[in-house]
């Protein structure tokens, strides 16, 4: 399978590194890619559910683009919410659509996590799609 | 196939093992054992809410249980229980006190297992709901006297698969019926999953209860399957542990899915077995097996006969291969003990079916019950068992 | 003693495991595992009633187990139940629904583990009785309330070790206290036999309710032990299977001794594990090893304090080597996850006790709990482990 | 331990054997031994309580010495009960007294009947001694 650009570099990041400690030490380093979402703008409907930790996502389409803002308050979860950020933002929707989580195991990102927590990155995964699917409706 | 169950290599009472006590349990193939020994000896953990990799391995092993259940039944909701008997159990509280009151009734039949009528004598005390026992008759379900005993009906509990005689029952029949009258359907599936491969959608009931131990799995757990209907109507029955989602003390709130049933640290492990023994069966035909068993059972039975036995089942095409019988003099333990001193395992007694027992005017039977490992030579070795017990007692 | 262990041959994520997750659930010597395994590959059968030779020996393995359990904690009745969860459920329906009316009292304590919060919560509903919770005040059960809070009480529920912060409450003063009222009490001795050895009858409490899994048995089986006086006051909660006498369409009579409270096929193969733990724990002086396991505990939650981690566990003499403790900044489960990258297993979150954690002040913890494998380097792994953490998310 | 000749021939008996089945056989041929309790004379004070058949013993002193009358209705249980019979029936109490089940585990009586079952002769047996007990109090 053949990937954006930006997702084969993170694929291509994680399957360098051996070390699970250091696997989860990239996944923090994505947290800041997370556009903020701020805690004012917290809500039900953009609750993450079925999380563990505390979390967010909220997405907009401005000029037929996708853009989240997201929030957590564990740092691996908003790292994985950085990598959905990087795959995407600045999309068109169809795209993003066309996307599959599985990357996230290419990268080998889902096995590095425990099931609880590879569940979370698809549930994040399915609530961005539905809002994009929601929003071009 | 017995090859992949290592039981069979034991002898018993210096002879080789020939197990027909199949009905109240089944034996397990290595796979099942090797699901549940490799699991404490590598990923033993408490399940849910853990981060750490062996709570994590734990949960997806314990949940895969739960998905192989809904695929191989078709069941949306399936919550683990200790067992048949604990899954009737848990409709009489989750449901029934819930969706019954003074003066409803509930259908039952004389055919029950214990397990499916107690929890419902139970209930109409603390409810004071009202039982009605549809008949057994001349070797079926009264399903005349069942029309009639509908009238009213809240739910209708019925065995799949008599578990003393076999008799499969006519449940679509039966559900059909019931659905007129608005009535729910508790299947008591516990003898009928080992035999056949039921669609839970697509016949129609509202409950069914089953257990491993009867399909090739551990002992211990469980299931209970649920319509979407009847689980929005289900409160929870036992309180502690993974149920909750939040507790105060003023009061708590519970878990959406089927957990809200599964108080306590769950059958972890025998999950892990359960699963192993679903996979297991899943490669196995069933249908030709039960045909098979069905064919031997039938040509025990008339063998049974012309050796002066009284034979209860009739082995119709569908039933399970379960054959109960009694001598005319020979008291059934005494003869149920000299076919252990030659390897044979049988059971005797009224095999938790008292009141079918007395529609049939005995105290106890024989039985002899066939699963997928049983064979011809099992059959011959029963039957020159049975020689050996005659002549010896006559 | 790891090498009773097969799974501390494993390696997690790459390094050797340390399992500091025992108050969830221990890891299981092969004796345990051996004899599950063994008993399927040998005696599987369905108990009791049964006159074959695997039944026989299925039968004698089960009850064995149960009269270990009397013999260790001298107990005249133990009922087998699926873990402590569902042995306080029994106890709610059991003996709550029959001997608890409106308005009567039963007191709890802020301590509880949600098993032992939820089932009285329910039974409130049911039968409209008050609770009153002990305050934890101070890093102790407020004894003076609890004997404000004993007024009129019928029933004191309280843990023995709490699960977690390792708190051994004073049981014994609590249950001299509860007996001057005439109050009957329940221990919730999770947490407690894996520590100590309980005598029911000189320690005077009423019920008793504890889970193989947490002290090297198997999942899915636990047990309440009950005094006479207590046994002589309940009546049966589940219904079918083997429970009772004798079942006619018009009523049903109930066993007389243990198995009244076991209904359906009970946990043959966890029975035959849970003794075989049984035998094996026995062996083992707990006493010593408890203090061996307190003294690494108190080192390390020193450590933890010094490298700037709010530890919440005092760990006085008689507390279980559990220690509960947070991060001022880090995310628990993210430092859950970095320790368990390093092969380190620990829990985090509201440990079944949100009452508990709302009195702390705090929405969860970071919990590290030893049992008699874990030794010295264990604990050394696990603070170097923390430093690697600190240092990363610097 | 040394036994009362009756009892030792007993245990001679069943040792000499290998085989169950026969062990069954000789176990029932004891059955004759019984000397019968009618029916009419059954009563729930002398019913076997816990065995999974009907089984009734009656103890009676009779000149000081002490005899029972039986009946079950499956032939092994009236077989150990016939040799309960011949290992109390005309001895004076105080041997009764004296006894313990264990000739029946020497015999391998015990050891070839399922747990329930030599609970049953473990019930028989107090059953005997605690009417002995009574009748000479
Ligand atoms: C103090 C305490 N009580 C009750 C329980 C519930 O035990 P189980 O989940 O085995 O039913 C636990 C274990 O989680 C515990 O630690
Ligand atoms: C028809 C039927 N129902 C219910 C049960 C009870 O099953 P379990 O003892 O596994 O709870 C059995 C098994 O004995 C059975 O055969």
């Amino acid at each position: 399978m053949t990937w954006p650009k930006p997702i084969q570099d993170i694929i291509d990041e994680f399957q360098e590194i051996d070390e699970q400690f250091e696997r989860l030490e990239i996944l923090m380093d994505f947290a800041k890619e997370v556009d903020e979402l701020p805690v004012e703008d917290w809500n039900e409907q953009n609750l993450v559910k079925g999380c563990q930790s505390i979390a967010h996502i909220e997405v907009n389409i401005r000029d037929d683009l996708v853009w989240m803002r997201a929030a957590a308050d564990a740092k691996m979860v908003q790292g994985l919410q950085g990598i959905l950020s990087i795959a995407v933002n600045g999309s068109p929707p169809k795209q993003v659509m066309e996307l599959t989580p599985q990357f996230a195991e290419e990268a080998g990102i889902l096995n590095s996590l425990t099931p609880s927590r590879s569940n979370g990155f698809r549930t994040m995964f399915d609530m961005v799609q539905n809002s994009v699917k929601e929003a071009i409706k | 196939m017995k090859r992949d169950f290592p039981i069979f290599s034991r002898q018993v009472n210096g002879k080789p093992l020939v197990y027909l006590d199949n009905a109240a349990t089944t034996q397990k193939p290595s796979c099942v054992i090797d699901a549940m020994s490799d699991y404490y000896s590598s990923s033993n953990a408490n399940v849910h809410r853990a981060v750490h990799t062996l709570a994590g391995e734990a949960t997806e092993g314990y949940e895969a249980c739960r998905t192989l259940l809904k695929q191989r039944y078709n069941a949306n909701y399936a919550v683990i229980t200790s067992g048949t008997t604990e899954a009737i159990n848990l409709v009489a509280h989750a449901w029934g006190e819930h969706n019954l009151t003074a003066g409803d009734v509930v259908v039952l039949t004389e055919m029950e297992h214990h397990s499916d009528i107690v929890p419902w004598q139970m209930l109409a005390e603390r409810a004071s709901i009202e039982l009605r026992f549809v008949p057994f008759t001349d070797g079926e379900l009264d399903l005349e006297a069942f029309k009639i005993a509908l009238e009213g009906a809240k739910l209708v509990c019925v065995v799949h698969t008599s578990n003393v005689l076999g008799i499969r029952n006519p449940v679509e029949e039966i559900i059909a019926m019931s659905q007129t009258v608005g009535a729910k359907v508790l299947l008591d599936a516990a003898q009928a999953v080992p035999h056949e491969l039921i669609d839970f959608k697509q016949i129609g009931a509202d409950f069914m209860a089953f257990s491993a131990h009867k399909m090739c799995g551990p002992t211990g757990i469980g299931a209970l399957l649920i319509s979407d209907e009847a689980f929005s109507q289900m409160e929870p029955f036992m309180g502690g542990g993974d149920m909750i989602q939040t507790v105060t003390l003023e009061g708590s709130t519970y878990q959406s899915n089927e957990h809200r049933f599964e108080a306590g640290t769950p059958r972890i492990a025998e999950g892990f077995g359960w699963a192993a023994a679903l996979e297991w069966i899943a490669k196995i035909d069933l249908e030709s097996h039960h045909n098979r068993l069905l064919a031997i059972a039938k040509n025990v039975a008339d063998e049974l006969k012309r050796k002066g036995m009284t034979v209860y089942s009739s082995l119709n095409p569908g039933d399970a291969a379960v054959i109960s019988f009694n001598h005319p003099t020979i008291h059934p333990e005494d003869f149920a003990r000299l076919l252990d001193a030659q390897g044979i395992a049988v059971r005797t007694g009224h095999h938790c079916a008292q009141p079918l027992m007395e529609k049939l005017g005995v105290s106890g039977t024989i039985r002899a019950s066939f699963y997928l490992y049983n064979d011809d030579l099992d059959a011959e070795i029963f039957l020159s068992g049975i020689d050996r017990v005659l002549e010896a007692m006559q």
